[in-house]
């Protein structure tokens, strides 16, 4: 990561966000059909459709677990979602955060209750502008609420991150890009712990503790707006 | 997750052979249509298309390639369509198979044999560089009529496109001009019961038709067809076909 | 599709057929041992060999049909078919062909009588010079019938095609390149049905018309020389 | 269909075992063999190999490549092999697996280490462009014994094939001249039950051998081995079949 | 073969619990360690690394490449990691999967975001031609805890690396120099089981922890965070992981 | 392969050795935990890691065989065994290696008392100088005897070849390249069976003789050095 560009000026970003301030954002559930739950989370430029399957048979039958289920997701970038067309087909990248996704969903479902069973979370970004994975992670939560899989929480994930020496919140494309450390983490909600945690970049203990408050601070607020999508469904269904 | 039952595709042909459809539709009636353009914010051009509960999202992106051989002084067209695992409980991931191809081919053809998009102007340099233009299906969520919902997807997106600028071998992505769209292919699928057509059939339909002709007309001539599904039809029946479609088609001209 | 070349002079052409005229043909069923049937079909110089297996279980079993038996194409280009030798493997235009070729076979074979089933026709094109999926159905179809799978009929399949404007029967390699229209059927010739039907090219309908009766008739033609073959199969097989 | 069952196995075990083969042949007789060239009209050359039931067509292309950084002044030999599933119940689609990337490599190995093709004077331009032999072995019908089948067939092809002409880059398929074979390197598999030799091994046979061996001659020299199946040979065996594999490979060689 | 049993699962679990481990180690104790170089005789660097019964070869090899558009001035770096089948019962064939990319990519990230390779010197030609450093990590034995073996293991390779010489575009692999390594991440995981952490988690206690993180750190700084496993962490545990992990390295480092 | 550089001198080879004389040799048993079986094979400057699994059961479960056991193996060069890094995956060269391995195997394991069952042996080569399949070999047949697998004798591997036109035995990697002709060979040690042999190059028969002669030589002492690996390891495990 180098540091070309000019990311703070007085104290406000290149977009004009103090520094522990989110992007817009936009959260609905159940916007599918054939998917027994699925649902929509955008965080400024970045835009992420997941649905989720199951609890479904998992094959092949060797790989089933007889005392629980799995989660399995799948992370991809439509082909259009990013500068240069990416070519479909799984990357490395996607493998890896498809991993952590899993990580990270897992601790929240009562996978006790689906022996032998799997339930598929899908996500898809749309539009890729820094944070997909968080993103995505959170379109993941709601389309899991929406499927009516019983969970001990909700998790929200939004990313912290380090530019011109500063902690911030929520980095968009230009501040990935340019910036010192770029610090995801994913959190449930009713008892605060981190379900998801990655970061490249140099850092000290110091910056980490505060980067970390500021992320824990914005995955409250990225639950409200998950919550809300999700009253928005319930109310629709009454 | 709905998978589709016995109960459900005998309900849809008794409905049909009655002159009804299971969503009360008339026989040549179109779902509910949406089309929504720039929703994929990175593409130069895109479109979401919304028809009943089926969701496509088309995405056209410009690159630089080498062209081929044959056409040395031309740019290129790429049509592909994944069915990724979130639109259907019966998609798999992997590579395209047979019904994603067909989905490609079929709008591709669409495209290309009217000569929709005028490809010797996406000439850089002879048989050195040129302009790829790649037009990507993605479908969100599949109840039925994948191919009529990403046709239209596909020239509204090409239609909204931005042509980003080109200097020194790069692309400058923040100057656009519109991008020159030549004929308006629109793909109409008609389905067929004993002596009932239908328009737009839906996901059980699909199952339960005799065949299928997915029928691409351009403002004035035909210019592909694709019959799918396995029964069969007479000639007359073709030709009575190749007419509604034309008919229909033009409700769906009008989003574009 | 550009029109170089006079591909029709005095009415005639390039290769001295009239505008109705087949190329020649020949056919042959029964030519393989390992397979329960299998068929050859030559037009003019396009050549495929089919082979038939099954009725056979279908793997994997999740992907069985309870009610009914399917049908599975394969269309393969010999590396050596073309003039630039074509790399092994699946190409995007044969999964196509694959796929309408199981939509025209599938209406004639009875396939409620083989639940679970699968009856799989591989078809491969030895020297391709156009019209090679007509003649792979045309193989394919002798196949089935040598193999003794019960049909309802038999299906003959052909193009047409317009070059210089005119409507003309069963295009050859250059017609195919230089010509305006393809238009490639398959037809049960009990019943009159059209069981594959494409068509690339600009048209309207009256010209679509004439060619289907074109196209009609020589399935007709096709059909004799399929029938010559498998008659001569049944009286060896006395 | 003919699945193998173990009766069948059994007689041909016994017969061969009493000095008989389950064909009525003798054990050092091959079946019927025909050769048929000309058969693929594409290809530069091209052979149909009938040998009983066993049916392969080998078609031999040209094309152009960049040579290999070591050998920048000589053409490229390549030799493939597929055995598709139409062949025979027990193979399947996709990517050539072990039997069919050993049946190609065996062959390979023959045609180039007796320097059956003149690999030097296929080079066009050093360490740019040199000519490409690609030899494709499609198997129709297996019914025993493809290595000698193919390899008969992939010389055959060989010889026959007519050279295409080069002008600027382009391959000009039109004007043809013979193609240069120096060496007519044939396979002959002998397999071995107890202390019995049998030659061309059918389907069955291949089953139920102790192992056998794919010995290539020149005329007059060794220039591959390949042992295959599971069993073993002494080395005193291993000598008798080398020189019963010089004998038998004459007449095959009668067909080139 | 050692397929895990649930009494095993619950043993780990247990011991854990009252502080000890199923292998008579301290809670923050590694199982014994040996580092072993020059390995792999063809490599440019290699390292075996034992860590317990877990056995990692990593092999470091130059090559030349084009570099990558955006930085055409400097050389690459790829770390890839195979866990092949001859490692764990739980391994198949095939490209690697989700475990061996994150493993990869953890490790990749480890000395990437340091900037332990000083990419810039490994241009050759700017925008040509620059080496490529290929770290392989190859799997023998898994027995757990493959990251920090693995990440041990990559920068061992890469300090012991001898650069081979360049001319006229040739690798000229007889002369080789010292290869420079600016930095030596270091990367550690630690397991939780309420309120217990645990150093080096073996193989049943990787299934049995309620989650990990794996932490690098360079000599003073943090470089890379991997949380993996189902669990969660409050953030005052993070904390006392990364202080735990960087006490736990400096043994690690010893070894460099 | 040519002629190039002087491979024989004074009756000396280029790293010193006499004609009918093997590099200098390794071998061990049971050095890895999680497999069932392993071995360690070391001829000069090529290095082989083999392991064992099984007998286990074979997926998918329609190729399984009801009377006997199959030998699967795996023969991989990793990425850094060689001059120029190998991509992973399976390569041509590797498949036959493999299929020629399970012949070489499969003859000396009581196979019928593994019905359904697959004998999975995976061959890792560490360091390429020539002989890797005989090396390999070698390794694989410890890792069989160390797994417990019931077996009819010890298979042994090296080569025979001709430099200069002179038979020689075990080429290293600059003989191999230079040399006319490469014979290795796989011997059951009990039997004096030879379970594998692949030739390439140009000889007369007189010379294979005498090539055969070397390598039987050859892996008598392969032999010698196998069975210590075995005897030091099965008094380990007393």
């Amino acid at each position: 990561m180098s540091e070309d560009k000019e990311l703070l000026k007085d104290g406000k970003r290149i977009d004009g966000r103090a520094k522990d301030e989110l992007r817009d954002m936009e959260a609905e559930a159940g916007i599918l059909k054939r998917a027994d739950g699925s649902g929509y989370f955008r965080m400024g430029g970045t835009e992420v459709i997941a649905s989720v399957f199951g609890p479904r048979e998992l094959h092949p039958k060797h790989k089933q677990k007889p005392q629980r289920g799995i989660i399995q997701c799948r992370y991809n970038l439509a082909p259009f979602s990013v500068d240069d067309r990416k070519r479909p087909g799984p990357s490395r990248r996607g493998k890896e955060i498809g991993k952590v996704a899993e990580g990270a969903l897992s601790s929240i479902v009562f996978l006790e209750e689906f022996p032998t069973a799997t339930i598929d979370v899908y996500m898809e970004v749309i539009s890729a502008d820094a944070g997909t994975r968080c993103v995505a992670l959170n379109a993941g939560a709601i389309a899991l609420a929406d499927a009516g899989i019983p969970m001990k929480g909700l998790i929200s994930s939004c990313a912290a991150g380090k530019i011109e020496d500063t902690p911030v919140l929520d980095l968009k494309g230009e501040e990935d890009k340019d910036g010192q450390v770029d610090l995801p983490i994913a959190m449930n909600i009713e008892t605060g712990e981190i379900t998801l945690l990655q970061m490249d970049g140099m850092t000290d203990i110091d910056e980490m503790d505060k980067m970390l408050d500021l992320a824990i601070d914005g995955c409250e607020k990225v639950a409200e707006k998950q919550r809300e999508a999700l009253m928005e469904t319930f109310g629709d269904k009454k | 997750m709905m998978e589709i039952t016995e109960i459900e595709e005998e309900a849809a042909l008794d409905n049909i052979k009655s002159g009804e459809r299971i969503d009360d539709r008339d026989l040549k009636e179109f779902r509910d249509i949406e089309v929504v353009t720039g929703v994929a914010k990175k593409a130069e051009g895109s479109a979401k298309v919304v028809l009943g509960d089926t969701k496509v999202i088309v995405g056209v992106k410009f690159g630089l390639g080498e062209p081929f051989p044959d056409t040395p002084d031309e740019g290129m067209l790429m049509v592909n369509a994944e069915l990724g695992p979130m639109a259907s409980p019966d998609f798999e991931s992997g590579p395209p198979g047979k019904d994603a191809t067909e989905l490609a081919r079929v709008i591709d053809r669409g495209l290309r044999e009217c000569e929709a998009i005028p490809l010797e102007e996406l000439c850089i340099e002879e048989g050195e560089k040129v302009w790829k233009v790649m037009v990507d299906i993605h479908v969100l969520d599949h109840d039925g009529n994948l191919m009529d919902a990403s046709a239209l997807g596909a020239i509204k997106a090409l239609k909204e496109a931005e042509m980003p600028g080109y200097e020194d071998g790069e692309v400058l992505r923040d100057e656009g001009e519109d991008f020159e769209v030549l004929k308006t292919p629109i793909a109409c699928t008609i389905g067929k019961v004993d002596d009932k057509y239908i328009v737009d059939p839906g996901l059980v339909e699909e199952e339960v038709v005799d065949g299928m002709v997915t029928v691409t007309w351009t403002e004035e001539e035909l210019c592909s067809l694709q019959k799918r599904g396995n029964g069969g039809f007479q000639k007359e029946e073709l030709l009575e076909i190749f007419e509604l479609a034309k008919e229909k088609s033009s409700e769906l001209r009008k989003f574009i």
